[in-house]
């Protein structure tokens, strides 16, 4: 095992020394960190394995912190800037100057308002909590389902639909000479090979389209389209599909190569001498732990299968 | 009166960012941009009414002595932990703490207004979120042998697409296929890829147009009968 | 592809009649104070969808047959059904993951009264597990719908409606609980997915069950269709709603969906038939004046 | 089917775990050729002119920075390295951490001034709401930069960038999902003359392509993107720190290779196992 892991120790330039605790955000990882960061992926990763405690314990812990988390950010920045600040600073604007919103510049006055208001209608919402179907949280809600629905058929119509289909006939397109990129290879600056891919552009195109039609007559013509249009739909789910795989796989290598940043000396419970030599590897945060992982989890294990023996005071997890 | 007020505002809001939208003026974007504001404002409260509900069930669940009971504990003494050390930061210069005053910020140990929420964030919340996502890594290849099978012309094809994707994107692929992968990779995501996501943009549009129009004029109204 | 140049000059010459067509548009451009002219073609887009969607549901709602053609995923979903009822055990149908607000749960349960309908008239067991308490009580309405549609009301069965957890991998293991030790012949997977998709879709094939899966999200289509015996992609999830309730709002929209559909069509052979006839010819070609009309060259930083 | 249900997944699991951790601990480095949609992405910035302005979004998070944090280091050395002129902005709460710890690190070895060459605006929720106030008015979005608090007329930088875009000369984001490219040639393609280019995650990298080349100049998908672009980046810039990501980098795909073969592999034995089950007599 060991002899696996030692080259992943050859790092560069080895991290010889960490603060134990720094808000730094750009300075070398501290030791507190780098033993959060390990139990927290181990005791993730230990999931795959079976539902144990340790997961329970990461999962409780990132819904509680993911959801403060937004709170904070959507009470500063959707509550406190826009209402108390915009309030705040309408205020204090000098007499006869104006305030500028969204390009038009009015007075304080009706800032502060329009504001209030926003703040009137935010209260209203809140009385959900005490009585859920009165009326008052049904207005703002109305007012953010209308601006959002408005918002979203607008912009969307316009660039991915009108410019998208406007875009198809753009001359650059159908140009051969459109085609050097680069490296692109001898094949793909041939004229035949543009025409082919763009005819099969075009045909998986319309008949994608035709596929999504449902209330024309099903003629045989249509059913061909329907067949090509399926074809395009197919590969175009196959590249989805290698792409999840991609994504997913390069995450769990990042995992992996976080966890080796944390197994240098540094980071280890043996203190690391001047000649910067000890700090040995198993006292590294993610061997150390991981190894805690894998006993409990292997202690569990064996108590499950001798029902016989009453269980010892302390039950082993899961 | 408990129905047509609310839908008068869904009416009157949504034909107000229409028009905002294909008029050029400035009181066109001025209202554009005070309604967008609004419903920023009204986003915001009904997340932080979210909360609430998993406080309570939360609570429901300790009190009734739930199996998880000592987990539940754990995830609310984080939310409200955090959500301490957050607001104490964000009214740190008019508490005058960690040596912010009224005009500056200074925050804990001079590392700026966020330093222990950022800390934590980087310690906790980043490797929980990262590796909960990368557990997928391991799905996908159990089900690769278990449950992807080549049993129709559609599931072959995608399969086919799928692999010389997965070729075409790594220095393997391209010394395994001399080179042939990644060419085939860009002509399958440009041409064959391009036409289906375009054809499936344009279907979701119209869907999103169709419901956006319903809800603008007032003819959509299950969102009222939550 | 080429980098076509950023947003660069209109070619000098404005020769022929494109040109002149071309010349009248830039007038244009500046009159109407009212409206963006680069956005009229939106407004276009948008009035003659809503026009479109209101004649429809006016001819739908007077009785006017709209016809939705036979959605394959539909035979396959009756096909399922009616090997579970031939092995005499129960058709899991799994209404998505999201909330109620989500429109294809609401159409998911659109979709469950039918089946309940049809496992009430083959009087065979319907297990519906749900994520979401509020998406429990529509459940049951659906069910409860279902068996009285079937003339069965005593078929409804109030505990095969079960609310497992509002985790989201926790969900998975309960359904993955109920898959072995219920067995059922057909899972039935409609509604909005996320990364657990390819779990229940694994387990379901282990269980040696027949799997219909369905959603309008394209991201989870392709793990659907490697693991599936059949999948209802995309736009066909809401006509298969369509088809089911013949409720007059769906059926117009999607006629009108349908209409624009044909309408792009035409356009694109047209247009894409001018752009290859005038490629790389320079000044303005009837093909700008086109795509100007779609309010790109300006808006899209296109060029001549 | 007995034979494949038998089989317990986790061992498929530890044989994924063991070949990424092995793969890594070899640490073999590949250079990958390059793709038509990253050289454009690399193009539209080369051909910006000095001193031009970049609206660079950072719409990601933890969970997505695998792949996007690499693009997100490598488009900021790019750009200061062009002598581009950065407003950041973000609409994901959990990205402004990320704005100042990689500007922190990079802007000293470029000597970029904060208030002049760059700005940092921080996150402003409501998602395509968001963007359309941006989009319409930065100033209306962000009244105060996040920094260090000054009002937005007191940034040099921020004084030369009026509503609508003006003054923005090209549009880069880093996207993880909703809201993201897709949102921002909504709210701002469909609107104003700015280009885009943008970095993206695997899931979402198939999208784009529809938006390719007009909409989208040019985009980084997935890790592959974000490799190709870094080669191309580090023959422009002196840092080492750029090389050192590079190569972290295509050590990875490295890996990433030996995980892909292994899908492969399982999909190609799970169906020979698969038919040839089915064609046994019974």
């Amino acid at each position: 095992m060991i002899a696996l892991i030692a080259p992943l120790v050859q790092e560069a330039a080895p991290v010889v020394s960490a603060p134990f605790f720094s808000l730094d955000p750009s300075g070398t990882p501290d030791v507190l960190g780098a033993w959060l960061i390990s139990l927290f992926t181990l005791s993730v990763f230990s999931f795959l394995y079976r539902d144990n405690p340790f997961y329970k314990l990461a999962e409780h812990f990132f819904v509680g912190l993911s959801t403060a988390y937004f709170t904070l950010q959507y009470y500063e920045e959707g509550v406190l800037q826009p209402i108390y600040e915009w309030i705040h600073a309408a205020h204090a604007t000098p007499e006869g100057a104006l305030v500028n919103l969204g390009g038009l510049p009015i007075e304080p006055s009706t800032a502060i308002a329009l504001r209030v208001g926003a703040g009137v209608f935010g209260l209203m919402l809140l009385f959900r909590m005490i009585r859920p179907n009165s009326w008052a949280p049904r207005w703002p809600l109305a007012i953010m389902v209308g601006v959002y629905a408005a918002l979203k058929m607008t912009g969307e119509t316009q660039s991915k639909f009108v410019i998208l289909l406007g875009e198809q006939f753009n001359k650059a397109l159908y140009d051969p000479a459109a085609l050097s990129w680069s490296e692109a290879t001898r094949i793909e600056q041939t004229g035949l090979y543009f025409t082919f891919a763009r005819l099969v552009f075009i045909t998986g195109l319309i008949c994608a389209l035709g596929h999504f039609m449902f209330t024309l007559k099903r003629t045989k013509g249509l059913q061909a389209v329907s067949r090509i249009g399926v074809i395009t739909l197919m590969i175009t789910f196959g590249s989805m599909f290698g792409f999840t795989v991609l994504g997913r796989i390069a995450l769990l290598i990042e995992r992996v190569n976080d966890l080796d940043r944390y197994t240098a000396p540094a980071y280890s419970l043996a203190a690391v001498d001047a000649s910067g030599s000890g700090g040995s590897l198993l006292l590294t945060p993610p061997l150390l732990l991981g190894a805690l992982i894998v006993a409990l989890l292997a202690l569990g294990a064996i108590q499950r299968r001798r029902p016989a023996t009453p269980p010892p005071a302390a039950a082993g997890p899961g | 009166m408990k129905r047509e007020i609310p839908i008068a505002l869904t009416v009157l809001c949504g034909l107000a960012i229409v028009w905002s939208f294909f008029t050029p003026s400035p009181y066109a974007d001025a209202v554009n941009s005070e309604l967008n504001t609004w419903a920023l404002v009204f986003f915001s409260v009904a997340f932080l009414l979210g909360i609430g509900n998993l406080v309570r069930i939360s609570l429901k669940q300790i009190a009734a002595g739930h199996a998880d009971a000592v987990f539940k504990v754990v995830l609310l003494v984080v939310l409200f932990g955090y959500l301490g050390v957050g607001l104490l930061e964000i009214h740190q210069q008019r508490l005058g703490l960690f040596g912010s005053s009224e005009g500056r910020v200074v925050g804990l140990g001079g590392h700026g207004e966020r330093a222990l929420r950022d800390w934590i964030y980087r310690k906790s919340f980043v490797p929980l979120q990262a590796t909960m996502f990368s557990l997928l890594a391991f799905y996908i290849a159990s089900a690769a042998f278990r449950a992807f099978r080549a049993r129709s012309l559609e599931s072959t094809l995608l399969l086919a697409a799928g692999t010389i994707v997965m070729l075409g994107q790594v220095p393997l692929g391209d010394q395994l296929t001399g080179g042939l992968a990644s060419r085939a990779l860009a002509f399958l995501m440009v041409h064959v890829n391009g036409a289906g996501q375009t054809a499936i943009i344009i279907g979701a549009t119209l869907g999103v147009l169709a419901t956006g129009l319903r809800i603008v004029l007032g003819i959509e109204r299950s969102y009222l009968s939550d | 592809m080429s980098l076509p140049p950023l947003p660069g000059q209109v070619a000098a010459s404005h020769a022929g009649a494109a040109g002149r067509v071309w010349e009248w548009m830039d007038g244009w451009a500046g009159l109407a104070a009212w409206i963006d002219t680069d956005k009229l073609p939106t407004l276009v887009a948008i009035v003659v969808f809503g026009a479109l969607m209101f004649v429809y549901q006016r001819r739908a709602k007077r009785g006017q047959e709209i016809t939705i053609r036979r959605i394959a995923g539909l035979d396959a979903m009756d096909e399922a059904i009616g090997r579970a009822t031939e092995m005499g055990r129960p058709v899991l149908y799994v209404p998505g993951i999201d909330e109620i607000k989500e429109i294809q749960t609401i159409y998911s349960m659109m979709i469950l009264r039918h089946v309940a309908r049809k496992t009430a008239e083959y009087g065979t067991d319907l297990i519906v597990p749900v994520r979401d308490s509020i998406v429990m009580t529509f459940a049951e309405e659906a069910v409860k719908g279902g068996c009285l549609d079937a003339g069965r009301p005593d078929a409804f069965v109030k505990d095969n409606i079960r609310y497992l957890s509002n985790e989201q991998f926790a969900y998975c293991a309960g359904v993955a609980g109920i898959m072995a030790r219920e067995r059922p012949a057909a899972n039935i997977m409609l509604g909005m997915f996320f990364a657990e998709s390819l779990i229940l879709a694994e387990t379901g094939f282990l269980s040696g069950a027949i799997q219909v899966a369905g959603t309008a999200k394209q991201h989870q289509l392709p793990f659907f269709v490697a693991a599936c015996d059949y999948t209802i992609m995309g736009e066909e999830y809401f006509a298969v709603t369509a088809y089911l309730t013949r409720e007059p709002n769906l059926l117009a929209t999607i006629r009108a969906g349908d209409v624009i559909k044909i309408a792009a069509i035409v356009l694109l052979v047209l247009g894409i038939g001018l752009a290859t006839v005038s490629a790389g010819e320079p000044g303005i070609q009837w093909v700008d004046v086109m795509r100007r009309s779609l309010g790109v060259s300006a808006g899209g930083g296109g060029d001549a | 089917m007995a034979t494949l249900g038998d089989l317990d997944r986790r061992w498929i699991f530890l044989a994924m775990g063991l070949l990424v951790v092995g793969m890594y601990a070899a640490g073999v480095k590949a250079d990958l050729p390059s793709s038509p949609y990253v050289d454009s992405f690399y193009r539209t910035v080369e051909e910006l002119p000095p001193r031009s302005i970049v609206l660079l979004s950072a719409d990601f998070d933890p969970a997505s920075a695998a792949e996007l944090l690499p693009m997100y280091t490598g488009v900021i050395h790019h750009l200061l390295a062009r002598k581009l002129r950065i407003v950041n902005t973000a609409t994901w709460p959990a990205a402004p951490p990320y704005i100042r710890q990689e500007f922190a690190r990079i802007a000293p070895l470029y000597g970029a001034v904060y208030g002049e060459d760059w700005v940092e605006l921080g996150f402003k929720p409501g998602d395509d709401v968001a963007m359309g106030i941006i989009a319409q008015s930065l100033q209306n979005a962000f009244p105060t930069e996040s920094r260090d608090g000054r009002s937005y007329a007191d940034v040099p930088l921020l004084r030369e960038v009026g509503a609508g875009m003006q003054g923005i000369d090209l549009l880069v984001t880093m996207s993880a999902g909703y809201p993201g490219i897709l949102e921002w040639i909504a709210q701002v393609g469909g609107r104003y003359d700015v280009p885009i280019v943008c970095g993206t995650t695997a899931v979402q990298t198939p999208d784009i392509f529809a938006f390719y080349p007009r909409q989208v100049r040019g985009f980084l998908g997935a890790a592959t993107g974000a490799t190709q672009y870094l080669q191309l980046v580090d023959e422009v810039t002196t840092d080492a720190g750029v090389t050192a990501i590079k190569e972290e980098n295509q050590r990875r795909m490295q890996v990433q290779s030996w995980g892909h073969v292994l899908i492969i592999g399982l999909i190609v034995l799970g169906n020979v196992i698969y038919f040839r089950g089915k064609r046994a007599p019974r």
